[in-house]
């Protein structure tokens, strides 16, 4: 029995309280989306509007990616501009661990923000079920309690799945490590870890190295740097990107794949010890960029020969920060 | 013809080596005032430590043209910020893997420690990565498109 | 000739026919669905779709194209663009959003000579709407399934075969070349084609969209730009996959000892659009950018052009990574 | 393009850079003069005062820069250039040397109403390096063959301090010049400084310029702009009499690439130079 009613009015239960009592100021939540396969951020200020809130496999969401908004005092701010700074945040496992990682970087204060964990059991992947649809667009969408998933079409059929079918790929590889330093547990189970973790990163780089080179133009070739990627990510949470430096031009303005490459391998190469996997950045990509398969390359990396993941403790060094004397080793060119 | 797989034809390789401004830089200025011959193409660049140089350093010589990169630190221990080297060499080994797993060879990119009294070592690094380098031909991979 | 009409199944002669003549774009299935390509020797169109993910307005004004190469002589060599091409299966959205594009980049002095190129040397062929999609707002900004504007020829999917009707002179003469491939339709295809016009006319998703404009006009300081801009990411995929946001940028590459001057499309929603080498930006904030996109769209081009810049194609509903509906904001500006 | 207009607006035209001078102490403004190097080119180049133009660095990009020469001054164009640590533009055309060749793009947009003014007193507000184009207008109507066209001209210009004013040997020779009051403020004086000190609102203020038969052109960042209204709306100018200049980012200068919009106006091209009439009814300000 996984009852997202009960979650979601445990959610809105405590936004109610967290308002009313004046502990925050904010709540950084889900609401119900515009069409039937979205949900929303929704941000709640009053006690009236946490009804809003809701709760539901179609919160993919990585919310945390807004804190930095409200802690942080750039010199754009305008007066008005000096938010709630205490902001109260609906979040999943992975969702957590992003908001550690910016307490980590000092890009938010740990005590300003109130983390209300709920127990996940994976997200649905839209483009799964648009998939599995062949172009018959979904009008209503409902979950029952064993996790079924009972949809109408606009044609008016109605269609049922298990919810399985449909997880995100984040979801069906996720690690479940999580911190434990949470403010608000809703109650309830999550979801198993699933052992296939990074079965498609070591089926990746089992291929032949001309496979591997022409999967990645094929799918950098999709880019329309319209930098959705960065944007929904958390970890990017740099004032000034590299890709938009003009001094000096690390990137260059025209899409000559090259450019485009040295992006994306710039972006992934900055996820090391950062990134959780919370796959932000692949649900954002409006051209279905399998962004997920390097950066998690980048993930595994980092957890193999350095030992670290990324958003479980707040104290412990980046990897980046640090070395150890095994490190990279056959590594060194010797004669 | 696909623009990042354009090659720079049938010139010599160009090697980039990236030196620190300590141990490899002096090493380098031993290996030519001790005529320890080494191969005229390689453009040495200087950098106050490896400790300093990013990933992205690396990604734009390939992409500007370099067949090679080659980037020099002191031994570990030598360094004279101490850790720089070896935080460089966490670095490296993130980009040289992340590099070969997209499909880049991995002789393109090296890395190695080296003494200041090392001259005719420098001389014989260079050369070997210019001969690796060779052995795979013009760089045509993350190479932008000639005007 | 003005119409004509042919089996599907003979579609392709239709291309062989032209000899090689023109370049043809066309609806074509690939590993992510259907898309806009060039349609090569062999390769058949589908029509099975309902729109390609990203507009075509790619083919008119590139994402980033070499507008001259220069050295320091500064002697610029222009490239301006001769291919002749045939655009096949457009939908009349996105055909009569080029009329959007003429009205900036060709009725607009100067004339854009790289644009202007681009569409002389063009044949529009739009693929009327059978199956609107539910994101579809055409009807409620002036378009419709089986508008013409923008179109040289419109061609309606009538099952097995496909009716062609010339809307322009430069239609007219295409047609005259396929003269001898296509057969006089009877009244009954006449009949289906309206009817079919008329039913996917009846599914499309309306709006209120009364008075936008002039409502717009007192909306400058209105509290939904701050509220709406709360979730928005600042990314650029909405303005990227629109088939009519038009703004670009003009930057150098240096290539060896040779400049390539390259204009790409760049986008009001990113920070640094705006701003200016002093530090100064107008629009440094997101709220400001997001009533920019919106303004410019339905107030800023009304004025100056006496047209909305939105279409109704639905991609940005679609492609928001947070679920900013513009028929949302549609409705709350129309308040 | 139409066959009879051969003219790509996107086009370069090249220019030799003859002449440089750093305009003040920090070093980071620079006067550039700058001649053709086609005959045609120069002939096909005409501007009026207020235009600017976009100034072409290879490798590095364009800029849009406010020309600082006067319409009449035949056979070269000047622009001064602030250079930012920032921007790859300025920063490249600073390095570069006299003799290096650069492309010049325009010139774009409208200019200050020249023929309208002609008659009346004329009060020129400048503050920074924002003076340029100011400067070019006073050039024009202090010509011999303008000069009679307007009546009193003041000219009120300020900088940060005494060595970041510009134009410094044109001012002294204003100065000593009769039917030109020439009002020179600094935000703060050092010990050689012996003129007046204050911001420039405040001494437009003290100033109190007649908007009898007046227009008053106004340029600077956008923080004096602001509190420079006032004083002169209290004075009693009208607000289609005061004219200023605005800038925004730009890449086209042809109303194309729609960065510069404010409201449905586009600065490169019904602009650089509006009333504050007009501004005040446009929905996003300078301001």
């Amino acid at each position: 029995m996984y009852s997202m009613e009960k979650i979601a009015a445990e959610i809105k239960e405590s936004a109610r309280d967290l308002i009313s009592g004046k502990r925050v100021d904010l709540v950084i939540g889900y609401e119900k989306g515009s069409l039937a396969l979205r949900s929303r951020p929704c941000f709640v200020s009053s006690v009236e509007d946490a009804g809003k809130l809701v709760w539901n496999s179609l919160c993919t969401n990585n919310l945390s990616v807004y804190l930095p908004r409200y802690v942080q005092k750039g010199p754009q701010k305008r007066k008005e501009d000096v938010k709630p700074v205490r902001v109260g945040i609906v979040a999943k496992g992975c969702d957590v661990r992003s908001i550690v990682g910016l307490v980590k970087e000092k890009q938010i204060s740990r005590e300003n923000v109130v983390i209300i964990r709920v127990p996940c059991r994976g997200v649905i992947d839209r483009a799964k079920v648009e998939t599995q649809l062949k172009g018959n667009e979904v009008n209503e969408y409902k979950e029952d309690s064993s996790e079924i998933l009972h949809l109408t079409t606009v044609a008016g059929e109605e269609k049922t799945f298990s919810k399985e079918q449909f997880l995100a790929d984040a979801c069906l590889e996720c690690e479940l490590a999580e911190p434990e330093d949470v403010d608000i547990r809703i109650s309830g189970t999550a979801k198993q870890t699933f052992p296939n973790r990074y079965e498609r990163v070591r089926e990746f780089e089992a291929k032949s190295r001309e496979e591997r080179w022409q999967h990645f133009k094929k799918e950098i070739s999709k880019c329309i740097r319209c930098n959705a990627c960065r944007q929904a990510c958390p970890n990017c949470f740099c004032k000034s990107c590299f890709a938009e430096q003009g001094k000096p031009r690390w990137v260059g303005a025209g899409t000559d794949l090259s450019n485009t490459m040295f992006y994306h391998i710039g972006r992934i190469f900055h996820q090391a010890g950062r990134c959780v996997e919370c796959d932000a950045c692949v649900r954002a990509c409006p051209m279905g960029i399998d962004l997920r398969l390097f950066t998690q390359k980048m993930v595994k990396d980092v957890a193999e020969a350095f030992g670290y993941i990324a958003g479980l403790s707040a104290e412990e060094k980046p990897p980046l920060c640090e070395f150890g004397d095994a490190d990279g080793q056959g590594l060194i060119t010797t004669l | 013809m696909d623009s990042t797989e354009k090659g720079s034809g049938d010139k010599e390789p160009r090697v980039v080596a990236i030196v620190c401004s300590w141990c490899s830089s002096i090493s380098a200025e031993l290996a030519g005032s001790g005529r320890n011959q080494y191969p005229a193409n390689v453009r040495v660049v200087r950098v106050p430590c490896a400790g300093r140089v990013d990933a992205l350093y690396i990604v734009k010589a390939l992409q500007n043209g370099a067949d090679g990169v080659l980037v020099f630190g002191c031994n570990p221990g030598d360094c004279h910020y101490l850790s720089g080297n070896l935080l460089a060499r966490r670095r490296f080994a993130l980009i040289k893997n992340l590099l070969e797993y997209i499909g880049v060879e991995p002789e393109r990119v090296q890395f190695s420690w080296i003494s200041g009294s090392e001259g005719s070592r420098f001389a014989a690094l260079v050369e070997k990565v210019v001969e690796d380098v060779k052995k795979l031909g013009p760089a045509k991979k993350l190479v932008k498109a000639d005007v | 000739m003005e119409q004509g009409i042919i089996k599907k199944a003979d579609a392709g002669e239709l291309i062989a026919v032209l000899g090689g003549k023109y370049i043809v774009y066309g609806p074509v299935k690939d590993d992510e669905g259907v898309s806009l390509s060039k349609v090569g020797d062999g390769e058949d169109i589908t029509f099975e779709y309902s729109n390609f993910n990203l507009s075509p307005k790619g083919l008119f004004f590139p994402q980033s194209e070499v507008i001259y190469t220069y050295d320091d002589s500064v002697e610029a060599k222009e490239s301006l663009p001769e291919e002749r091409f045939i655009v096949f299966g457009i939908r009349p959205c996105d055909a009569s959003a080029l009329l959007r594009l003429d009205e900036v980049y060709k009725k607009s002095s100067p004339e854009d000579p790289y644009y202007i190129r681009r569409r002389e040397n063009a044949v529009i062929i739009s693929m009327a709407c059978k199956k609107p999609c539910q994101t579809c707002f055409c009807t409620s900004v002036g378009e419709g399934p089986a508008a013409k504007a923008g179109a040289d020829v419109i061609a309606f999917d009538l099952d097995d075969s496909l009716f062609l009707e010339a809307c322009t002179k430069k239609g007219e003469q295409l047609l005259d070349i396929w003269s001898k491939l296509l057969q006089e339709p009877d009244s009954a295809v006449l009949e289906s084609k309206q009817r079919q016009a008329a039913s996917a006319n009846g599914k499309v998703y309306a709006l209120n969209s009364e008075g936008i404009t002039q409502k717009l006009q007192k909306k400058f300081e209105s509290p939904i730009w701050k509220e709406i801009s709360q979730r928005c990411l600042s990314c650029g995929a909405c303005t990227f996959i629109c088939p009519t946001c038009h703004c670009f940028g003009i930057n150098d590459e240096p290539c060896g000892s040779k400049n390539r001057r390259v204009r790409c499309w760049d986008a009001c929603m990113f920070k640094e659009f705006g701003g200016e080498a002093s530090g100064h930006n107008p629009r440094g904030m997101i709220d400001q950018r997001l009533r920019q996109r919106i303004m410019h769209k339905f107030l800023y081009t009304a004025e100056n052009f006496g047209d909305v810049f939105c279409v109704g194609c639905g991609r940005c509903i679609n492609r928001c990574p947070v679920n900013i509906d513009i028929r949302e904001i549609i409705t709350e500006g129309t308040q | 393009m139409n066959s009879g207009d051969p003219v790509n607006p996107y086009l370069p035209r090249p220019v030799t850079i003859k002449k440089t001078a750093i305009e003040n102490e920090a070093g980071d403004i620079k006067t550039f003069d700058l001649v053709f190097c086609n005959r045609e080119d120069e002939e096909k180049f005409k501007f009026q005062c207020g235009q600017f133009a976009m100034l072409s660095m290879p490798g590095a990009g364009e800029s849009p820069i406010g020309i600082a020469s006067s319409p009449l001054d035949e056979g070269l164009v000047q622009f001064t250039v602030k250079r930012y640590p920032t921007g790859a533009v300025t920063s490249a055309l600073h390095s570069l040397e006299e003799g290096s060749r650069i492309g010049l793009r325009g010139p774009f947009g409208n200019s200050y109403p020249m023929k309208e003014m002609e008659g009346k007193n004329v009060i020129i507000v400048g503050g920074g390096f924002a003076f340029t184009t100011l400067r070019s207008t006073i050039l024009y109507m202090l010509h011999k063959k303008n000069r009679s066209k307007y009546n009193d001209i003041t000219v009120i210009y300020g900088a940060r301090s005494p060595g970041e004013l510009i134009y410094k040997s044109e001012l002294a020779k204003w100065e000593k010049q009769s039917g030109i009051e020439m009002v020179i403020t600094v935000d703060r004086g050092d010990e050689t400084w012996k003129g007046r000190e204050g911001f420039v609102p405040t001494v437009v203020k003290d100033v109190s310029p007649s908007p009898e038969d007046a227009f008053v052109l106004v340029c600077g960042p956008p923080i004096m702009l602001k509190f420079t209204m006032l004083p002169l709306l209290e004075l009693g100018f009208s607000p289609d009499r005061i004219i200023t200049s605005l800038e925004r980012r730009m890449s086209c200068g042809i109303g194309k690439c729609g960065r510069c919009n404010v409201g449905n106006k586009y600065v490169c091209k019904d602009g650089p130079v509006f009333s504050f009439k007009q501004i005040q009814e446009l929905p996003e300000g300078i301001f």
